[in-house]
């Protein structure tokens, strides 16, 4: 058996009102084939009511879903060949992995000896071999998870739709099962539409990642244009960890330079005046940057700010800093163990290569 | 404040051993972590700490007074629970209050104190409310407070920021550090969360399957792991495990790992000649393990398997044959899937494990 | 099929399947409200007209069982009130239910907390309650007959709450098992003993499950009819009783037989529906919660 | 602070005792000593009639004889109302589950639909036999509307005959039952997890392969205590239809239940009937601790 490749999905308008509350709002997305797409965002953003719909349990209230170019919008599911795999892997608890992987084909009305075929064929490669007559009640969380994936690979669906797989895995066995997803997907390319809330799980896996928020798409890149250039406040703070730190300042033009007036501390911010002429509303901005963009030192150093420690968090491979800067607080991220006390004073120094500078009423990443 | 000591601990809930001799000393105002996968004993250790399950074998000191046998009410600790057990029929206020009206406070001196662990927690605003319609940190706050309020000689925390979503418990982490260290509280914490371990204790220590296996400071527990479990628990992304034999050629020490060797000649003093053709296991942290996509001398070919810019850094997937390798790039650091690399190790971070006992080595 | 037909076909069969299911389930029930409320010409169908819809409404058959004069006197012969009757159903049931309640609500949270009485206590109950009720009877009868409590308040009070006990327990322990024992046990940690987290902690927190159960037995004390049929005979018999004497009596005049019926009935449908959504965890002993 | 004396009461054992105790003394008066005291009745041949129970003639195994090898009736009225049992429990279970199959997704008027399904329970037993001893009259409304429907003038006397005043029995019961079976299956299959469901839909299974291959097998258990719970109360099976036949016409709807009220308390041979009910309750205690105990700890 040739195994079937991936095929592209088109969302068009997708629109989902639940009475008046809008889920998803005119969502407008697509799907290359053999692509590894995310859809990320917090619970509630409507990932799951997209996913819904893309599969057919859902009817949407406007807009069209394509499958490979077919219209499929009203079609019920068994139309639809799309492999789900929910969170809780939703394994047929009375029946043996045999008949799981079978229940697909059963429906189907194949033949006895090419079910078993395919069943063989699927449960090698997914190396659940050992396991075929073991009943899913009695699986332990790996192979269930693998059974949930061979039971929509063996239909050749269109493409795949994995709702956040991985978040019942202790964390250990979620970075190994990160390596064996993507490399599944990468050999068999097959076209996937992965949900998940983990910016982390997003940011190693997909080759695109599209970031919702409140039913609305907020921005669809790589996720290294996600991470190093987010289009609004929004996704600055969603993607990466520890979070952005996000501070209100306002533009001031002094001498030919524009400066970053934070209040406690001021950053020469002359070389983004073009930009920042041109994109802002008004004097009032966040500036933000990533903790791991800001360095430490103990001597004084030209534009620095001067800060005491707050709080000390040694995680092993990096440290976390919280420091006081006047009233408010910045974190910085280190790498390895870095040693302070607390109420030490130490200077910061922003990499100003990485900093954003955001408008305070669109909440638009300008810089 | 006060002192906790534990000797021999034991308990058995049937055939099973939850907690096996386990004996420890927390010393007056430490923060002190029980760090453990489910199922390691963190649980019942808090509550035999705190009277609610009885020890089967073993003394639980507090304050050098031996507690074996007094009623829980009589001990003067304080818990937080997982589910946090908050009254729901009561407002916050009344929850918070509660500990002090059942040991007879004036009525005065309940109000000033209810209020100042309030404020102290920043839940001024959810006094006259009940909990059940407050967040998940919120509800934490309260538990807390709780707990707080009459000053108990010791606070026993159970894995309390395990029901709040991922950036709030970054934020409540470093509440709780500072709270302890502004009050000087005695806390033990139990949770399976290594990186809330490392940041926030003084000391920790680590259990697995009901044992003890190491006790020490975040450095020490990071640095120098006792064995493989602590070495494998600590510390994301986890740790890298290699089989190999030690062996000895022209009075080199080398490490086989099949693939390629090691020269391990330095560490001469603790590699004694017992331990020529045992079977080992190396570990090598991710961040001490360099990838370069030029080929150099000693460096080691393999892989790339999958790259995950996480943005501050980059994890690398490398396969060298059939062992796999985690390793920590720089965060512009990225690869075809399929490329060569090639990989060295910092000699001076590796730890060594005696395969079958599991004990370190190095 | 397209998505959006598939549901109006669902939508249309489940109203061609739900109406008349509702039709006929009601109809005895509509049948023994209209019948109550119908005068005597009207109580019986001709084979031209089935009097679904009463003409008339009159409140005469509830007079007659309630005023000894003045209506349907061709009828007088029969008379009998049901003052007494319904005065012993309220007494008897509403005691059994408080004492039961009060018994049986201490030892279930004695069961679910502290495993009082071992792990087979709560099942032995349960079994109990499996015994056809006349099996049971017979022993009680002895025991009555010796203690000459047969045919008296405390007798039946008694009885009713031994037979509906397990009831309480299952019930009660349902709702204590789904309190976190944590609560117990932070209540010890706050300073309580156990008495104290009993009745200031928990009993208050299982007040409306407490409402659930009283209701839920009442209605079970209510409805007994062989209890009251063997331990009764003169001065203590209930509704149910009544019903069956009075159809011995007077069977064949609907209109206060159904006014009687109405009176029986109506109590639990009001007290049911209230408690609709625990009618399940009781019947099925809390094994089945909604 | 660990030598503070502690009041006895305050101790958790000895406060779960005094929790336990009234239970323990009302179970015991009016459950175990009157057991042992029917144990021996059993042996008698006594009637309260004759005087009390303690002077009555012991007559050893005699009563447990006569049960075995000569009284018809006894075993004829336990294989009515077994029969009578397996038929109602199954067609309750059959409308109960079909019913509730409608209710798991929201539609116009469910509250009302659900309220007026479950309404037959909650009526007193006593009233229900009323009700369709009214019903099922000669004159009733039911050969009342079966006329106006046939066309024809239709008199069946539902009462006289053994198998219409069956059928009549057996329409009560699942009248009044159904909906608490219609209430068990709906509260199991609203609790049934979504996903599994969902994934056989996505998996291409129709309404009705979803309902066979995934809804049916994951409700076992629940219908399982559902037919054992449902199967035990009709076994009881008296209130309705005493009030409708008094086991009439002869014998012909004597339930157990009936048949040992007549023997016991008609005719007072309460020695023998005590027989009987140890023999039931026996019966119970092994049918109990076999097969209900294993299905019910397994929630």
């Amino acid at each position: 058996m040739e195994l079937s490749k991936g095929e592209k999905l088109e969302l068009e308008e997708l629109t989902k009102y639940f009475g008046n509350f809008c889920a998803v709002d005119h969502l407008t997305l697509t799907v290359q084939p053999g692509e590894f797409l995310c859809l990320l965002g917090p619970s509630g953003c409507g990932k799951t009511t997209t996913l819904n719909m893309i599969a057919g349990l859902l009817e949407p209230t406007y807009g069209r879903i394509l499958i490979g170019g077919r219209d499929v919008t009203y079609l019920p599911p068994k139309e639809r060949k799309v492999g789900l795999v929910f969170q809780s892997y939703a394994v047929f608890t009375h029946m043996t992995v045999y008949e799981n992987l079978a229940f697909g084909l059963k429906i189907r009305k194949l033949t006895k000896e090419e079910i078993d075929k395919k069943v063989k064929q699927v449960a090698h490669i997914l190396q659940l071999e050992d396991v075929l007559h073991v009943k899913g009640g009695n699986l332990n969380l790996d192979q269930t998870q693998r059974t949930a994936l061979g039971r929509a690979l063996i239909i050749e669906p269109a493409f795949f739709l994995l709702d956040e797989p991985l978040s019942n895995l202790d964390p250990a066995l979620r970075a190994v099962m990160r390596v064996k997803l993507k490399q599944l997907q990468k050999e068999l390319s097959q076209t996937v539409v992965y949900v998940t809330h983990d910016q982390l799980e997003a940011m190693s896996m997909a080759d695109r990642i599209a970031v919702m928020n409140a039913g609305k798409l907020q921005q669809i890149g790589t996720p290294d244009e996600v991470y190093n250039k987010p289009a609004n406040k929004f996704v600055a703070n969603f993607i990466g960890s520890p979070t952005m730190n996000f501070i209100d300042c306002s533009l001031a033009e002094k001498n030919g330079h524009i400066i970053l007036d934070a209040g406690d501390f001021t950053l020469d911010v002359t070389r983004f005046g073009e930009i920042l002429k041109k994109e802002t509303c008004g004097p009032e901005v966040i500036m933000g940057i990533r903790p791991e963009h800001i360095q430490v030192s103990r001597e004084p150093v030209k534009n620095a700010i001067k800060g005491k420690v707050a709080l000390v968090e040694p995680l092993g491979t990096e440290t976390i800093l919280t420091m006081r800067v006047g009233g408010k607080e910045i974190k910085t991220l280190l790498l390895g163990t870095y040693r302070a006390s607390i109420g030490e004073e130490l200077y910061l120094i922003p990499n100003m290569d990485r900093l954003h500078i955001i408008d305070k009423k669109t909440e638009k990443v300008v810089v | 404040m006060a002192t906790v000591k534990v000797c021999n601990l034991t308990k058995k809930f049937g055939n099973k051993i939850a907690v096996d001799h386990l004996s420890f000393k927390v010393s007056d105002g430490e923060f002190f972590c029980i760090l453990g996968p489910p199922g390691a004993g963190k649980t019942t250790i808090l509550r035999m700490i705190a009277g609610l399950e009885k020890p089967d074998e073993g003394e639980i000191y507090i304050d050098e007074q031996l507690v074996n046998d007094v009623l829980p009410a009589d001990r003067d600790i304080a818990m937080t629970f997982q589910s946090l057990a908050l009254y729901p029929q009561w407002t916050v206020y009344d929850n918070i209050a509660f500990p002090l009206r059942l040991r007879k406070y004036p009525a005065d001196e309940i109000d000033k104190k209810v209020k100042e662990v309030a404020s102290l927690l920043k839940i001024t605003h959810l006094l006259n409310r009940t909990p059940v319609l407050a967040s998940g940190g919120e509800k934490q706050r309260i538990a807390v407070a709780r707990a707080l309020v009459r000053s108990p000689k010791v606070l026993l925390l159970d894995e309390p920021l395990s029901n709040i979503d991922a950036l709030l418990r970054l934020e409540m982490r470093g509440e709780l550090k500072r709270l302890q260290t502004e009050l000087k509280q005695t806390i033990i914490y139990a949770t399976p969360d290594q990186l809330e371990a490392m940041s926030m204790a003084d000391r920790i220590a680590v259990m697995n399957a009901g044992k003890l296996q190491q006790i020490g400071t975040p450095d020490e527990v990071y640095n120098k792991p006792a064995n493989k479990f602590v070495a494998s628990y600590i510390g994301s992304p986890t740790i890298n495990f290699i089989d190999c034999t030690l062996t000895e050629k022209n009075g080199h020490i080398i490490l086989d790992a099949g693939e390629f060797t090691l020269d391990l000649t330095n560490f001469e003093s603790v590699l004694g000649k017992e331990l020529y053709g045992q079977e080992m296991l190396m570990g090598i942290r991710p961040e001490n393990v360099q990838v370069s996509k030029e080929r150099a001398k000693n460096a080691i070919e393999g892989k790339v398997v999958l790259v995950e810019p996480l943005g501050r850094m980059t994890v690398t997937h490398i396969v060298i044959n059939n062992i796999l390798l985690q390793a920590i790039c720089p965060e512009d650091f990225r690869a075809e899937y399929g490329s060569k690399v090639w990989v060295k190790f910092d000699m001076s971070r590796l730890h060594l494990f005696d395969k079958n006992t599991e004990k370190a080595i190095i | 099929m397209d998505l959006r037909t598939q549901k109006k076909i669902v939508t249309v069969l489940r109203y061609a399947i739900l109406i008349p299911v509702t039709v006929i389930l009601l109809f005895p029930i509509y049948w023994m409200f209209t019948t109550s409320l119908k005068p005597p010409e009207e109580w019986t169908p001709t084979p031209t007209n089935p009097r679904i819809i009463p003409t008339r409404i009159t409140l005469d058959n509830y007079v007659f069982l309630f005023a000894p004069f003045g209506v349907m006197e061709t009828f007088a012969q029969f008379r009998e009130t049901i003052h007494m009757p319904l005065a012993n159903s309220l007494i008897l049931s509403g005691s059994a239910t408080v004492l039961a309640l009060i018994i049986g609500t201490c030892a279930a949270y004695a069961m679910s907390r502290y495993k009082a009485g071992g792990e087979f206590a709560p099942f032995q109950l349960l079994m109990f309650r499996m015994f056809p009720p006349i099996a049971i009877i017979v022993p009680i009868m002895i025991l009555y007959s010796a203690l000459k409590w047969l045919d008296t308040a405390h007798g039946m009070i008694v009885f009713y709450t031994v037979v509906n006990m397990p009831f309480v327990i299952w019930l009660m322990k349902s709702f204590f098992d789904d309190i976190p024992k944590d609560i117990d046990e932070a209540a010890m940690l706050d300073g309580c003993s156990p008495p104290q987290v009993f009745f200031k902690v928990i009993l208050p927190l299982v007040k409306p499950g407490i409402a659930v159960t009283f209701l839920f037995i009442f209605i079970m004390c209510w409805s007994d009819f062989l209890g009251a049929l063997v331990l009764t005979y003169r001065y203590w018999f209930t509704l149910p009783i009544a019903l069956s004497k009075y159809q011995g009596l007077f069977g064949y005049l609907y209109g206060p037989m159904a006014a009687t019926g109405v009176i029986a009935a109506v109590p639990c449908m009001v007290i049911g529906i209230i408690i609709q959504k625990y009618l399940v965890r009781g019947f099925t002993f809390g094994a089945v919660k909604r | 602070m660990q030598n503070k004396p502690v009041s006895w009461y305050k101790r958790p054992e000895k406060f779960a005792l005094l929790l336990i105790i009234p239970l323990q003394i009302i179970m015991n008066l009016v459950g175990l000593f009157p057991l042992i005291a029917e144990i021996y009745v059993s042996f008698t041949d006594w009637s309260p009639t004759s005087g009390e129970w303690y002077l009555a003639r012991f007559i050893g195994l005699e009563n447990y004889y006569r049960v075995f090898f000569r009284d018809r009736l006894f075993w004829e009225a336990i294989g009515r109302t077994l029969f009578l049992t397996v038929i109602c429990v199954f067609t309750e279970f059959l409308l109960g589950l079909g019913l509730a199959l409608l209710f798991t997704d929201n539609f116009f008027g469910k509250r009302f639909f659900t309220s007026a399904i479950l309404l037959p329970m909650m009526v007193v037993p006593a009233a229900t036999g009323y009700m369709f001893f009214m019903m099922f009259q000669k004159d009733g409304p039911v050969n009342a509307i079966l006329s106006l429907i046939t066309g024809q003038s239709i008199k069946v006397d539902w009462f006289v005959h053994g198998d219409t005043a069956m059928f009549t029995i057996y329409l009560a019961d699942v009248w009044q039952w159904t909906p608490f079976m219609f209430l068990l299956m709906l509260s199991g299959l609203l609790a049934l997890p979504q996903d599994p469901i969902n994934a056989a839909k996505v998996l291409g299974a129709s309404r009705l392969q979803v309902f066979r291959h995934v809804i049916l097998p994951m409700m076992k258990p629940l219908i399982a205590i559902a037919l054992l719970l449902r199967g035990i109360e009709a076994f009881k099976m008296f209130d309705a239809a005493y009030i409708m036949t008094h086991g009439g016409p002869g014998t012909a709807t004597q339930t157990v239940s009936m048949y040992m009220l007549e023997i016991g308390f008609r005719a007072w041979r309460l020695g023998y009937v005590a027989a009987e009910a140890l023999l039931i309750v026996l019966a119970m205690l092994l049918f109990a601790w076999f097969i209900v105990r294993p299905i019910f700890l397994k929630r």
